[in-house]
């Protein structure tokens, strides 16, 4: 209950930030919402020796239209994302996956930022930013580059976010229009991470699905995007049993997660059930118009 | 906790096996290993941080390497504590002559106690696996690097 | 670490430790026993408290990272002596047994009416998801916080 | 007390609320003495191991530490204290304060570290070095028991703790079997359960050299057993230690125990000297406080073709973990007692063996040992049902007992109670014959609803002394001391942690003296301040320490009567005490008037003893028997595998209720857990004795939007046992729940071919049994 001693500093600018990780390599530990981190440390099972707290790093907080893309601050806590106007009108999968996070104090405090770079294989926004196709943005010693999110989620709590490196905001284009989205998930009952989860993006054309952008999480070591099912729905009917066709092979070649929750078998299982109802549930309300 | 597989090298078993033993290879070769002294007949005592994204745990511990029959097989077994918890664990590696080179088979059991059992235990059979590959994907490295010099 | 916190509306500048949890910092730095701790894993949700009027887990939160921002904890809340109607609703309503997860529910309750989330029954039991009662079977807690939801409206 | 002013009956607001939703209630934790040490204990990360050897330099040379102790420190301290009578014969190895030389379960304790700070102590903790080597497991009940297992105890051959058998009823099991149409067996699993308090265990000790007394704060539900049991462990005289239970966060039959850390507290408090404090972090609380359940039984069923059961054979493991605490072998026996059920059974034979496991302890948890008895027989009862394709309703009124007292096949004797009387009205409220209607228009659309109920009989306010399980202590006490003022100070022996009593005790009195609420004040948990008392839990804190406090203001109305008679110069029975008056023939005295006047003592008759007080110990002649039937509607979504409560009504007899808003509190708060059991909880360890649901993230704890609405009724059929015809109700909901969830999720899936599903009736447990089913079917097509 008790973290082990450590050095707290709280850089004024991005570039202090950069530079004091810089100089600490591995013994140093961001720190942004605390939702991943301040856990790790009371458990004892991450011992820093330095914590970079970002808090002054205000502009990291930010959620703005530009254009035809939204630029989300890594440090926009959950709470803000799900609330954020432009959000809601552009990117209305942000927001509803947002609302499925933790409770209401994790979704208070915790970060996108944070939660994306611990890269929990049963984390909500994974699956989001593969649906989105969001882009990450990493500022390091070498400065600023740009990582896609299906590049992005590497392995079991290892994202592309490398040891110096602070995720400083995320990049979403506006899903080409008409868009249907819905993210389903079925929560572990006492940790409230997903056992499985799918976020959906399509682009419809009349009675047909143009574009179809799909992200699973809960389910394999990563975060993924299960091509075939995609490949399948694209230029597909929208009616429940083609969908649910195309949605079976959602656990294919995905080495499936198995733990005292639930088996691989039903895992896989979920995989596909929560894809075809993230697909319905998104072409119902973009046809009922309902919020 | 079972921890199976196998591994393909492109050197023949007998070029492959004895750089299985070699310590200096081994230090390289498992993941986080920073020191393995050899104690006694076929006993080392290591140092190995292992562990997975932000969480990591310094184990200390011994490698024992036994029932060498050469070029075919042999058993290896570890066992570390940290702060974090202890672990335990055993397997048999066995060589196999492929036309390509050799083929590795590794069976083991690993038991982990302590903390990181009680919070991590939906993580813990990845990490093993995950150990296990990045062990044999280094020694493929390893062991093609110095047959082509 | 010098930090100044604001807390229950007083300045109260201290020098802790980096390390030092914002749970213990309100308990054993100030003496504020109200708020508790029921677990080790940002789980149970008996350490809620409201920073800048939010409800957070101050089991998850360093005190350090509070330095210049305004903490509500369950001991300040009543206002010179008469109780805020949602820990009057609890009362009323039977909202608690032995009290342990009291304090942090009241504070989760209190954000969740005040950000207009306690709409009906479904949207203040997903709206309790952080706090754990293991005593009421949460349905007199659910009634509380409708009825004082009901009464600020 | 004339027109209906009286407070008994009535949903009062409870007076511990002020404090509790102020933050000003005091817990352990929030116990501060200057110069307080902290201790941070260290626990054995191996399920079975000996232990070569403990290196303590290092962390006693770290800054802010003053001592650092292992088990060779400790072996003059007594073992944990066992109190049981049933079974009669167990082994009972002792149960160290520290391991001495060998662990046997994941969290036993290995060595204490005290310091200045908890930050110090927590630090310095991993600086003590323990050589462990590693011993061969026996994790799992069957697998201890097999031949070649590794034993842990030495002196004891095997893992078998006790071989039990009770058989009895007008048949044997031979009789019952021949004059049976259909024999059913069925395997049932009651896991282990981690009962939660949200209150972690905490203990602060305090020694005074000048005294040579130890004041030790611990949060317990047994404040008196523990000063008696720890003074047992550490020789020392009962009248140097003092125990306080301050405000108790729950305690489910969790802190129904003594623990080593209650004797390691006061041993290190004298010590070193210093005043200490342990405060349990919630990774402790899951590895080494008691768990609850942990039976696996075979069950056989004779019975008729028209239903009627002729005898019941149940053959169980019970899982106890690897040593004794207080009453770890009495819950299987209890279990036994209550195998009849709510019903008529003509045979009941129970088998039980208690096998050590490397694994923490089980104990009481809510319930203790009765919701076992109650799912095995309502799980029975709807097995046999579906067997004979008859409504369960059916079976069950064909099995209830005919006349009262009922005297069951195992020795009981079942007071009052017209069972039908609560499934009848649960039949009406909630219009069963409507829902089996609903039921049908559902299934023919592929829909599985699943409509379960259980009808239970539990054994409560536990007393008398000789029937015991836990050998004795069936009687609880009250003081009555009113003040020359005429306010009111009830001491009980109870000690309430949340189920209101000082509140519920106040009514009593204020109604039987004719007082206000608030001049009556309601202590406990004191062992200084209050007489002898046994403590909360079997739910008798009414039947045993209500009816106590009843018994003490009899003796004081008495006492008072006579010398308002005095002093209004009459006889005593000419004196009538109504509404908080003496009336006498000519005069009346106001209740404060006397109270003043026995203690000025100045016209005291000759005699006549000042002072205006009386302690009543009470002993009920037998157990109380509450009873009650809960029905409970589901749906299941057959690709999901989860599940909607889409209907839970209880129906609750519990005898006279005191205060109906504490009684649903109680209810709720049982409901919640036995759906717990049913749906989400599960303690897992695995073969090498490792915890897998070590913290709260994955021990699926229940939370708000998990849970229905529940619709609780009411009947009242008082108990004959004690006058204030109250049985008890604090287990019913756990009690009654579990069965009845269960029942509906497996007639939920009946039409697909599904007999049977273990608990916890989880997602991945439910799609999975459903596939199988399928299977099984287009196997058999």
């Amino acid at each position: 209950m008790i973290p082990t001693s450590f050095d707290y500093v709280a850089p004024e600018s991005l570039d202090e930030a950069v530079a004091l990780l810089q100089k600490h390599g591995d013994d140093a530990k961001v720190l942004t919402g605390g939702q991943s981190l301040i856990p790790l440390l009371r458990l004892r099972l991450a011992r820093p020796g330095v914590v970079v707290d970002l808090r002054k790093l205000s502009d990291l907080g930010r959620i703005e239209s530009a254009g035809e893309a939204l630029e989300i601050g890594a440090a926009a806590t959950h709470a803000e994302v799900m609330n954020s106007a432009a959000a809601l009108e552009k990117c209305p999968l942000l927001s509803e996956t947002a609302g499925e996070i933790g409770d209401v104090q994790v979704r208070n405090t915790g970060t996108i930022g944070g939660s994306l770079v611990h890269a929990d294989p049963a984390a909500d926004w994974p699956a989001a930013m593969l649906a989105l196709g969001a882009t990450m943005v990493l500022s390091g010693p070498q400065g600023e580059r740009a990582v896609a999110a299906e590049d992005f989620f590497v392995g079991l709590l290892e994202s592309a976010a490398q040891p110096g490196e602070i995720l400083t905001g995320i990049r979403v284009t506006v899903p080409r229009q008409p868009a249907a989205r819905a993210y389903r998930k079925l929560a572990q009952s006492a940790s409230g991470f997903a056992l499985a989860g799918a976020a959906v993006q399509l682009a419809l054309d009349g009675d047909t699905i143009a574009e179809a952008r799909i992200g699973i999480t809960g389910v394999a070591e990563h975060a993924y995007r299960p091509r075939e099912v995609e490949a399948a729905l694209t230029g597909g009917a929208l009616d429940a049993s083609s969908v649910e066709t195309a949605c079976a092979s959602a656990a294919e070649g995905v080495e499936v997660l198995e733990d005292i929750h639930a088996g691989a078998a039903y895992r896989g299982h979920l995989a596909s059930v929560l894809t075809k109802r993230a697909v319905l549930a998104a072409i119902e309300r973009a046809h009922g118009h309902a919020s | 906790m079972k921890i199976t597989g196998s591994a393909d090298l492109a050197p023949a078993p007998e070029d492959v096996f004895p750089r299985l033993l070699d310590p200096a290879v081994l230090i390289r070769c498992i993941p986080g290993c920073e020191k393995m002294e050899l104690v006694s007949e076929g006993v080392y005592s290591t140092l190995v941080r292992a562990g997975v994204g932000p969480v990591k745990g310094e184990f200390v511990g011994e490698v024992t390497l036994s029932d060498v029959v050469d070029r075919e097989s042999y058993r290896m077994a570890v066992a570390g504590k940290s702060a974090v918890g202890h672990a335990n664990g055993a397997a048999t590696i066995k060589l196999e002559a492929t036309e390509s080179g050799t083929r590795i088979h590794y069976a083991g059991d690993a038991q982990v106690a302590g903390l990181i059992a009680s919070v991590g235990s939906r993580l813990l059979q990845s990490v093993a696996n995950k150990i296990a590959r990045d062990f044999f994907k280094s020694l493929a490295v390893e062991v093609a690097a110095e047959s082509s010099t | 670490m010098e930090i100044t916190v604001s807390v229950n509306g007083k300045p109260e500048r201290r020098d802790v430790e980096p390390r030092l949890l914002l749970c213990y910092f309100l308990r054993d730095v100030l003496g504020l026993t109200g708020t508790h701790v029921g677990c080790e894993t940002s789980l149970c949700g008996a350490c809620t408290v409201l920073v800048d009027g939010k409800a957070v887990k101050s089991c998850t939160r360093l005190a350090v990272q509070c330095d210049g921002q305004e903490v509500t904890t369950i001991e300040g809340l009543a206002r010179n002596g008469e109780l805020h109607p949602m820990q009057a609703a609890f009362r009323e309503h039977h909202g608690l047994q032995c009290g342990f997860c009291t304090p942090g529910m009241i504070l989760a309750a209190v954000d969740l009416v005040d950000s207009g989330e306690a709409r009906d029954e479904t949207a203040v039991r997903h709206g309790l998801e952080g706090n754990l009662c293991r005593c009421t079977g949460y349905q007199n807690i659910v009634t509380a916080v409708l009825e004082a939801a009901g009464s600020s409206s | 007390m004339s027109g209906d002013t009286s407070y008994i009956g009535k949903p009062v607001r409870r007076k511990e609320d002020r404090r509790m939703i102020q933050g000003l209630a005091t817990y352990v934790e929030d116990v501060d003495l200057p110069g307080l040490h902290h201790v941070a204990i260290l626990r054995s990360p191996f399920a079975h191991a000996r232990i070569d050897g403990i290196r303590r330099e290092a962390a006693l040379a770290f800054e802010g530490v003053v001592d650092v102790i292992t088990g060779e420190d400790t072996t003059h301290i007594g073992t944990v204290p066992r109190s049981t009578v049933l079974p009669e014969e167990v082994n009972s190895p002792r149960t160290p304060v520290l391991a001495e030389g060998k662990v046997r379960f994941a969290g036993e304790p290995v060595a204490a570290v005290v310091a200045t700070s908890k930050e110090a102590a927590r630090d310095a903790l991993e600086l003590v070095e323990v050589d462990y080597d590693p011993l061969p497991v026996a994790s799992e009940p069957e697998a201890a028991l097999a031949d070649g297992a590794p034993v842990l105890h030495e002196g004891i051959d095997d893992n078998l703790a006790f071989d039990w058998t009770l058989a009895g009823g007008e048949l044997t099991w031979g009789d019952a079997r021949e004059r049976a149409d259909r024999v059913i067996e069925q395997r049932l699993v009651h896991q282990r359960l981690a009962p939660i308090a949200m209150e972690p265990r905490g203990v602060v000790a305090r020694f005074d050299p000048g005294t040579e007394e130890t004041t030790l704060w611990t949060s317990t539900q047994i404040p008196h057993f523990v000063r008696t049991f720890v003074a047992i462990m550490l020789s020392i005289p009962e009248t140097k230690l003092r125990v306080i239970a301050p405000d108790v966060g729950g305690g489910f039959g969790s802190k129904l125990n003594v623990y080593r850390e209650e004797a390691l507290l006061c041993f290190l408090a004298r010590r070193t000297g210093k005043p200490v404090k342990w405060i349990e972090r919630r990774s402790e609380n899951f590895q080494s406080t008691i768990h609850g359940r942990g039976q696996t039984g075979d069950v056989q069923v004779a019975v008729t073709s028209d239903g009627k059961i002729l005898g019941i054979h149940y053959d169980v493991l019970a899982d106890l973990g690897a040593y004794h605490q207080l009453l770890t072998p009495a819950m299987p026996a209890i279990t036994g007692l209550m195998l009849s059920g709510a019903y008529a059974i003509p045979h009941i034979t129970i088998h039980v063996r208690g096998v050590f496991t490397n694994r923490m302890s089980t104990d009481a948890y809510r319930g203790a040992g009765r919701p076992e008895a109650t799912y095995v027989v309502e799980r029975v009862a709807d097995l046999v049902a579906a067997e004979l394709d008859m409504d369960p309703v059916e079976l069950r009124q064909r099995n209830f007992p005919s006349e009262f007292p009922y005297e069951t096949a195992t020795g009981l004797t079942y007071d009052s109670g017209d069972y039908v009387k609560a499934l009848n009205k649960a039949i009406e409220v909630g219009e069963y014959a409507g829902l089996r209607a609903q039921q049908a228009e559902a299934r023919a659309e592929g829909r599985l609803v699943g409509i379960g109920l259980s009808s239970y009989v539990e054994i409560c306010a536990l007393g008398p002394s000789s029937a015991m399980p836990s050998g004795g202590f069936g009687w609880d006490s009250a003081t009555v001391q009113v003040h020359p003022t005429g306010s009111v100070s009830v001491l009980t022996g109870v000690s309430p942690h949340g189920q209101g009593q000082e509140t519920s005790f106040a009514q009593i009195a204020a109604d039987k003296l004719g007082l206000d609420l608030d001049q009556v004040e309601v202590k406990h948990g004191d062992t200084h301040a209050v007489q002898y008392g046994v403590g909360t839990f079997g739910s008798r804190g009414i039947a045993v320490g209500g009816v106590a406090l009843y018994r003490a203001l009899e003796q004081v109305i008495d006492k008072a009567t006579r010398l308002a008679a005095a002093l209004l110069e009459t006889e005593a029975d000419q004196v009538r005490f109504e509404g908080g008056v003496f009336h006498g023939p000519d005069g009346a005295l106001a209740f404060g008037e006397v109270a003043f006047a026995a203690h000025v003592a100045k016209d005291l008759p000759p005699g006549f003893e000042p002072g205006l007080r009386a302690t009543a110990f009470y002993e009920p002649e037998n157990f109380t028997f509450p009873f009650g039937t809960h029905l409970c509607v589901v749906e299941v979504d057959p690709e999901l595998g989860t599940i909607d409560i889409q209907r839970f009504l209880a129906v609750d007899d519990c005898g006279k209720v005191v205060n109906p808003m504490l009684v649903d509190g109680q209810i709720h708060g049982g409901i919640a857990q036995g759906l717990g059991q049913a749906l989400l909880e599960r303690v897992v360890y695995d073969d090498a004795g490792q915890l897998l649901t070590g913290t709260l993230m994955d021990y699926a704890v229940p939370k708000a939007h998990q849970l229905p609405r529940f619709q609780t009724e009411r009947t009242e059929t008082p108990s004959p046992v004690n006058p204030l015809g109250a049985k008890g109700v604090g287990e019913a909901g756990t009690i009654g729940a579990t069965p009845a969830v269960v029942n509906a999720v497996v007639d939920a899936l009946r039409p697909l071919g599904v007999r049977h599903l273990d608990m916890p009736l989880t997602p991945d447990r439910i799609w999975t049994a459903i596939q199988a089913a399928e299977r099984s079917k287009v196997g058999a097509r």
